[in-house]
């Protein structure tokens, strides 16, 4: 039975009822409806217990704003501590109290009013401390928290994150935004306009007000019809602007999108200026037990008799210390409800006030001091502030206003500065950061017609030609007489609801010390839940300024953050999800080496990779082992794809390519390749890789697949703006040529099988260099460098011609027993060459002289990247780490990383190994390691010391497990 | 369908990488190509190739595939002069052809670019990014075609799956 | 995410961008610098509680490296590269 | 380079307070309605000249004005503060406290600062809620279970705890983290274990800490911002001058994080850092679950869940310098969508509030400590990820400033390192510090 619904009125479609669960019960409520308004249909008043005390509370507000009740949805819907004003009814709705056991009526937390005296602000930081927080944590943690963990990830549908572009973004569409985006449509500009309500109406839809003679709500349609009829407007309900960035760049999250897939959608916006026409959010009078249920703010009193057709209460009382608490109760007299008197804390009670309500009684110069009743406001005590008898008024209801206050987030999120009225008494917007403005009561426009007038005038701002003449509203002036907190309060008198701070609790934290009003926030929580103080952070700042006897802009506000309400992860994700949530890269063999059942794994630079290719039944050793085995003994091929590749022209390539090596790469001829190293200018590592010349300006080069993009960068950096004048173009050439590189003694064989137009011979076809012409009928260039230590040839072809190159070179290769080679197999015969490795051996330390390569870096040029920085480190005290080959002694494997300690003592240590790997050459482990004066140590025996202090001699060696005079690559 | 639009990928196009200055350039290639586009980030096109103006001194080429051995003999790219560089770039690209009456609408969920005719009309191309990546957006009749480095071909074919689920 | 203004392309997202750090000094001639003032070239950056003037690169859009003014406390752009001055 | 393990066995020494907190002092003063209760802090007039200025009543700030009148007697030392105390990144951070670093030259410092912070409730007679919860690093590449691997050998010689987890392992110790399975994008290899890690209230750490100075002798003064620092004739550092006027001492330390170069140059000083923004946020308030630090770093986030109930998570800082405490949507959104990888039922749950924080970082990206060319002037920066460092880092400054010598654990981390460019390389190694 919707007890509490009234006859006719509101915004709901009687017609269409819809049945839900709240706390297990079932009840019914109308299309319209939000799970609040149902919930105070059908006479439900206690709907929840409070955070710390679990005092019994109802519901406050009746949006955003709300503090009070808040609530789980189940089911698919699921969604924890969702302010019960701002869920939308539906047919079957699930939905629970969130912070009670078993239910807000029956709640075993509740025993914590009886400690409250004990428990006051900061009372954790006092106590708990022995033996040690750890003890007490489980439980206490237990008891926070509020609502229920999601279990698992919606199971229909999918978010969507989009950018969008507009010349004028309109935040609120109540009277000042729609006519803001009418005048701003008309004139052309391309405009956004997003409401967080279901319809669009802001105020309008709550209150009784007319506007050019007719009802306000014939105007909102009028107006929204004309706008939805402007190719160059768009306008969203359901979509909350929830962050302003900078650069005039906001966040919209659309919670009910047309497209039905989609649950909610994040919408990116950049727009040429903001319009904040956010409204205000009225705040609460701060007396004793004014958190009991039936305790509400006046609009939202005023909401749900208007447009919900729902009433809170039968007999009502009004506290105000403003005007706009007269016209609600003008509305509730009308709808029925008995009005018991209203308490204004003011003296003198304008007349246009006490006018709306000729027949009420007006108790002026008076307070409400407490608030009576446990679960239900049975009735308010009432005294004169001048002193006097206290008065006790029956009631089951209480609507009172301290004020309003603009809702200036998105104002100040822009990092616009905020600045006390006094007129309104509240914070208003002062001068713009960015490109943005706000009208209406954001503006603190509170009554209609300066709401109306200040939105078109905001928007003329922006187009050309003369405001729209506003329409004419009428509306009761406002007027205000702050009160911060009632002074002469009994009992627990509330400035968070959610965070059940009070009074007491900000008097106590100034009187600690912490006088601040970050410290009282902080020392408190007020203001640190999930409704971040909307309607009490301005009383917690008015009882600091009252208590230490200053202004209200000496405390100052705290800092408003994103988000204005909260938002789903989801929906900021979009669906950049499971196998888009990075980037990945494939090469043309990837579906190839994925049909063969290779392990695959991510690489540098984002591509999928084979690590090696198993037989059944073989792990990772047994398969590195015979690719190893393949590649030293018969034959291999690796797709090295993915290795960087850039083409260089110009007249000044030789030279830029001088700066950028170690080594001198100008004196290359035509047709011959060479190794490089690369360095920072700090004389650290950056890139190695092989440069050829193609012909007199032409040049190739190549670098580490991991690195890239980072190469481009600083090719390009280094010409665009060191050397503007220099004659070099760089082209990125990485995926015009793929290769496959055929390795090991037998490649020579294989290539001959294949067929080419190129002389494979050694004399006419030498190592590090290359020829360009055919294989296996397709268009190659042929390489020959070696990153195994085998005879290779690099034969590269476009890609669209990898697959079929691939085919034919395992054919020519089956009578070799040729097998494809993974990473795992490259990283053996890569340290059993000694090879340096980016991500092993060169970690961010060591110069080419650690490594053995000191012929890499040219004492003839005068000048390049580093060379300055690795001698002026080299002269320095620090001992250097430099290469060596460590062999186990006994033979096992070392893990990779493993410390080096002076005789294997526990102490600092003097090196560690870098790689470590079983050498199908020599039948054992071998590794590397970065040694402190390692080149001097050929020949010791160093300690690898273990987590828990297992020691493993080594036995120093050169870095070169294999063919150290580097034959094998030359045949 | 969520939204009025469909994707399709498009066969390896003809590219070539132009570097150097439009003179140069206009005069080594002589009539071959298309009109040099004098505005930033837009193109011009004959006789089935276009030519798009992407950065300062750098221009691409573009054209169907089977006129790719046609355009490098007369292009000959190894043997400009040093003045300029052409370079065959046919493979580095794969390309995506987004239309519908939403295509916009699609494009803008990985798009970051203001994509209004006001601001990237007919004729209109340039790099930009799309889902996170680098790339190549050009209007064409009834939507757009995007082309991204290739070997994150099969990512994007992933990313527009979803987006038009 | 700041709009970015390119020189060739005009302003784009921040995310097309690479960002190049604050403008130093010319590179000093290595082999006629002294120890302290090769190590303060290497090290130090400006960083100031204001405009800085700061390389970006145009990565996903045309590749141009330029500079702008930023003012590091709201990340105004002051000055664009196209702007006199 | 020697370190020497003797320097970091805890040390505890508690300081008597005028008013101890206590169970029964929270019964005795609630009898009184709470009205009993004196100033944690108090206010006193700032005086002209002191033994010691230390610039910043952030952590780093408080911690080395408590060690100064603690360890080594000086009670007549001002810290002043251009805000409110306790409202640096102290107030900004995601308070993860651990000791898994990869050098010698670190490990030993944090394993330091990690015991000093497990001994700070006892020792400042305010509950901390140090809640040595371990952490749990989410391993998806091979490179990084790499670099955990090198991790866990050289931080047991130094006392710290890593060890190796499988993949089911993880699983059990976080039952939320569903993502990440075989199929995924990344799946994950393997995770290492951190025991020593915790988490702790950072409000409490910088109260605590202003309430012992208080209690030692020392003051210190808030909305008193620093805008000039004064040399003597003799190149010394003379002392500073405020709004409030010229305050003289022998002896300044700079601990303002991303402000310090702002006020060395004051004194025409250039020092190898930039500053940056780091962010963080938390979601709505949950039910417990998830008890251990969640680190994921080749996702590049991590996450903890608050006594509060918020999931409090991190990722990566903005590219370029930053005095903006405003997040970058992209960075951020990279930051969410790495977390949903992992977390999937997290779509459901909701951002409540973001902040951020900034950080300078030096050259090679690891702190600095010392005295500047400026005789007299010290500076602690380049604390990235400083929040874990605060003791510790107070301590060595502390010893700096009242002997002159570099602390043993501190001595890696002068500026005399860039002399010769010999940087203490961290960097590289995890996304998340």
């Amino acid at each position: 039975m919707q007890v509490n619904r009234l006859s006719h009125g509101g915004r709901i479609n009687r017609a269409r009822a819809l049945s839900f669960t709240f706390n297990g019960r079932k009840y019914q409520g109308f299309e319209g409806d939000t799970l609040a308004s149902a919930l105070i249909a059908n006479g439900v008043s206690l709907t929840a217990r409070s955070f710390k005390y679990h005092r019994p509370r109802g519901i406050v507000g009746a949006g955003v704003e709300e503090p009070s009740t808040l609530v789980e949805l189940m089911g698919n819907d699921a969604s924890a501590n969702r302010p019960v004003t701002t869920v939308p009814l539906k047919e079957g709705l699930i939905a629970k109290s969130v912070n009670c056991w078993p239910s807000p009526a029956v709640d075993i937390g509740a025993v914590n009013q009886l400690f409250a005296r004990f428990i006051p602000a900061g009372f954790y930081y006092k106590t708990f401390k022995w033996p040690n927080w750890h003890v007490y944590e489980p439980s206490i943690r237990k008891a926070t928290g509020l609502a229920g963990t999601p279990q698992e990830a919606p199971d229909q549908g999918h978010f969507e994150a989009r950018y969008a572009h507009c010349d004028v973004l309109i935040a609120g569409a109540g009277p000042a935004g729609l006519l803001a985006a009418l005048t701003v449509g008309r004139a052309g500009l391309r405009v956004m306009i997003a409401d967080e309500g279901t319809e669009a109406g802001g105020s309008l839809l709550s209150r009784k007000l007319v506007i050019d003679g007719q009802p306000a709500m014939d105007w909102v349609a009028a107006t929204v019809a004309e706008l939805h009829d402007m190719p160059n407007v768009k306008h969203l309900q359901n979509a909350t602007i929830w962050a302003y960035r900078e650069h005039n760049y906001l966040m919209v999250n659309e919670r009910a999108p047309e497209n039905a897939s989609l649950l909610e959608r994040h919408w990116r916006v950049r727009a040429g200026h903001v319009i904040t026409a956010t409204g205000a959010i009225e705040r609460g009078m701060v007396f004793g037990n004014n958190d009991r249920p039936g305790v509400m703010l006046a609009s939202a009193v005023q909401t749900y008799v208007n447009r919900y057709g729902a009433r809170p209460g039968k007999r009502a009382m009004i506290f105000t210390n403003n005007n706009s608490a007269y016209a609600v109760a003008a509305d509730l007299a009308a709808a029925g409800i008995e009005i018991v008197a209203i308490v204004d804390s003011r003296d003198d009670v304008p007349e246009v006030a006490r006018a709306v309500v000729p027949d009420l009684e007006v108790v002026a110069g008076s307070v409400v001091t407490q608030a009576q009743g446990l679960r239900r406001v049975r009735g308010v005590s009432v005294v004169p502030r001048s002193g006097g008898v206290s008065r006790t008024y029956s009631c089951d209801l209480l609507a009172h206003s301290g004020g309003w206050n603009p809702a200036v987030h998105l104002f100040s999120q822009s990092r616009s500065p905020l600045i006390y009225a006094e007129g309104p008494a509240t914070f208003v917007p002062d001068t713009p950061a960015q490109s943005v403005s706000a009208c209406g009561a954001a503006e603190g426009q509170f009554e209609l017609s300066a709401a109306l007038h200040s939105g078109a005038e905001t928007a003329a701002e922006l187009c050309e030609g003369p405001a729209l003449t506003p329409p004419e509203g009428e509306d009761l002036a406002y007027a205000i007489e702050p009160l911060w907190r009632v002074e002469q309060a009994t009992g627990k008198a509330f400035l968070d609801l959610q965070n059940d701070v009070s009074v007491d609790d900000v008097h106590l934290a100034i009187r600690e010390g912490y006088a601040n009003v970050e410290h009282v926030k902080r020392y408190t929580t007020g203001g640190m839940g999930i409704d971040q103080g909307k309607t009490g952070n301005i009383n917690i700042i008015g009882t600091v300024a009252l208590h230490q006897g200053i202004g209200m802009d000496e405390v100052g506000t705290t800092t408003f953050r994103a988000p204005y309400t909260p938002v789903s992860f989801g929906a900021i994700g979009g669906f950049r999800d499971e196998s888009v949530v990075l980037p990945y890269r494939h090469t043309p063999l990837t579906k190839w080496n994925m049909d063969q059942g290779a392990f695959m794994y991510e690489a540098g630079a984002r591509w999928r990779r084979p690590g090696y290719f198993p037989h059944p039944g073989e792990g990772l050793q047994e398969a590195t082992n015979r690719e190893c085995e393949a590649v030293r003994n018969g034959v291999g091929v690796y797709d090295g794809s993915p290795l960087g590749t850039f083409e260089l022209k110009g007249r000044d390539v030789g030279k830029f390519l001088d700066y950028l090596y170690t080594n001198i790469m100008s004196s290359l001829k035509p047709g011959f390749g060479r190794y490089g190293l690369m360095l920072s200018d700090d004389g650290l590592i950056l890139d190695d890789g092989v440069c050829l010349r193609l012909d007199e300006h032409r040049w190739i080069i190549s670098t580490s697949t991991g690195h890239a993009d980072a190469m481009n960068s600083h090719m390009e950096e280094l010409l665009q703006t060191e050397f503007p004048d220099w004659n070099v173009f760089v082209t990125t050439v990485t995926s015009q040529w793929n290769n496959a590189t055929i390795c090991g003694p037998k490649a020579r064989d294989v290539m001959v099988e294949l067929g080419t137009d190129i002389d494979l011979s050694p004399e006419a076809f030498p190592f590090m260099t290359f020829r360009d012409g055919h294989v296996a009928g397709l268009p190659a260039r042929v390489v020959r460098v070696s990153f195994t230590g085998e005879l290779s040839f690099e034969v590269n072809v476009a890609p669209r011609h990898l697959r079929a190159l691939w085919d034919k070179v395992l054919d020519a290769g089956s009578p070799h027993g040729i097998l494809p080679v993974g990473s795992e197999a490259s990283h053996v015969l890569r340290v059993e060459k000694g090879f340096l490795s980016l991500g092993h051996e060169v970690d961010g330390t060591v110069d080419p002289f650690d490594l053995g390569m000191g012929w890499v870096m040219s004492k003839k040029k005068a000048d390049y990247l580093g060379k300055r920085s690795v001698h002026l480190r080299r002269d320095g005290p620090g001992v250097r780490r430099e290469l060596v080959g460590v062999i186990p002694d006994p033979d096992r494997m070392i893990p990779e990383g493993a410390p080096l300690t002076p005789r294997g003592e526990k102490r600092p240590t003097e090196g560690f190994v870098t790689a470590c790997v079983w050498s199908v050459v020599h039948k054992r482990w071998v590794g590397l390691a970065l040694l402190e004066n390692g080149h001097a140590r050929h020949g010791e025996t160093a300690q690898v010391r273990l987590k828990g202090g297992e020691l493993i001699p080594v036995r120093v060696t050169p870095p070169v497990h294999y063919d150290p005079d580097g034959e094998k690559l030359r045949t | 369908m969520p939204y009025e639009a469909t994707f399709d990928r498009l066969a390896t196009q003809a590219l070539f990488d132009l570097k150097g200055p439009a003179r140069q350039l206009r005069d080594w290639v002589g009539e071959l190509l298309p009109e040099f586009p004098e505005q930033a980030n837009s193109g011009t096109m004959t006789g089935g190739k276009a030519l798009y103006y992407i950065g300062l001194d750098h221009w691409l080429l573009r054209a169907e595939l089977p006129e790719e051995q046609a355009l490098i003999a007369e292009l000959r790219p190894a043997d400009a002069p040093p003045d300029i560089s052409i370079v065959q770039i046919s493979d580095t690209q794969a390309y995506f052809r987004i239309t519908g009456s939403q295509a916009d609408e699609v494009l803008a969920i990985g798009c970051p670019m203001n994509l209004h005719a006001r601001e990237f009309g007919t004729g209109a191309a340039s790099f930009t990014e799309f889902f996170g990546l680098r790339a190549l957006v050009t209007r064409c009749d009834s939507g757009f075609d995007v082309a991204v480095e290739q070997s994150f071909g099969p990512m994007i074919e992933d990313y527009l799956n979803r987006a038009l689920r | 995410m700041m709009n970015i203004p390119c020189p060739f392309c005009g302003p784009r997202n921040e995310s097309e961008f690479s960002f190049g750090g604050p403008l130093k000094p010319d590179r000093p001639d290595p082999n006629a610098t002294d120890d302290e003032q090769w190590v303060g070239w290497l090290t130090e950056v400006p960083n100031p509680h204001g405009p800085v003037q700061e390389k970006w690169w145009h990565v996903k859009g045309c590749g141009t490296w330029f500079t702008i003014w930023r003012d590091t406390r709201s990340h105004d752009i002051v000055e664009g590269p196209l702007d006199a001055g | 380079m020697q370190y020497r393990l003797d320097y970091y066995l805890p040390l505890v020494k508690n300081v008597p307070m005028k008013q101890s907190y206590s169970f029964l002092s929270l019964l005795r003063h609630g009898l009184n309605k709470h009205t009993t209760w004196t100033p944690a802090w108090r206010s006193l007039p700032l005086k002209d000249r002191y033994d010691v200025i230390v610039i910043g009543a952030g952590g780093h700030g408080l911690a080395t004005a408590y060690y100064l009148a603690k360890e080594h007697g000086l009670t007549n030392i001002a810290v002043l503060e251009r805000g409110w105390l306790g409202g640096g990144n102290i107030a900004r951070n995601t308070i993860t406290i651990r000791s898994n670093y990869m050098r010698d030259a670190s490990i030993p410092f944090y394993v330091k600062s990690v015991a000093l912070y497990e001994e700070m409730t006892q020792e400042l007679n305010f509950n901390t809620m140090h809640s040595k919860r371990t952490m749990v690093d989410v391993i998806q590449n091979y490179p990084m279970m790499r670099d955990r691997r090198r991790r866990q050998h050289i931080m047991d010689i130094y006392g710290s705890t890593y060890k190796q987890l499988s993949p089911s392992q993880v699983r059990e110790r976080i039952p939320a983290l569903t993502g990440g399975g075989p199929d995924a994008r990344l799946p994950i290899v393997g995770g290492y274990v951190h025991t020593d890690a915790a988490v702790n209230r950072h409000d409490a750490v910088g109260w605590g800490y202003a309430r012992a100075i208080d209690a030692l002798g020392g003051e210190i003064h808030q909305q008193t911002p620093v805008t000039q620092i004064l040399r003597g004739t003799d190149g010394r550092v003379a002392g500073v001058e405020t709004p409030r006027g010229v305050i003289r001492a022998p002896k300044v330390a700079v601990a303002v994080s991303g402000h310090t170069t702002t006020l060395t140059e004051t004194v025409g000083l250039r020092l190898p850092l930039r500053t940056m923004n780091l962010t963080a946020f938390v979601s709505e308030p949950v039910k417990p679950l998830i008890d251990v630090i969640v680190n994921c770093p080749d996702a590049g986030f991590y996450l903890s869940q608050s006594d509060k109930g918020e999931m409090v998570i991190g990722g990566a800082p903005d590219f370029g310098q930053s005095f903006r405490r405003d997040i970058k949507q992209h960075v951020f959104e990279d930051t969410v969508t790495a977390m949903l990888s992992l977390f999937p039922s997290f779509k459901k749950l909701k951002l409540m509030r973001q902040w951020g924080g900034h950080l300078d970082i030096a050259h090679d990206a690891s702190p600095i400590q010392d005295e500047t060319d400026v005789p007299g002037l010290f500076v602690t920066a380049g604390w990235w990820g400083g929040y874990k460092a605060i003791p510790a880092g107070g301590l060595t400054l502390a010893h700096l400033v009242a002997t002159g010598q570099p602390h043993p654990l501190m001595a890696p981390f002068t500026l005399k390192r860039f002399r010769h460019l010999e940087y203490v390389m961290e960097t590289g190694t995890t996304t998340a510090r």
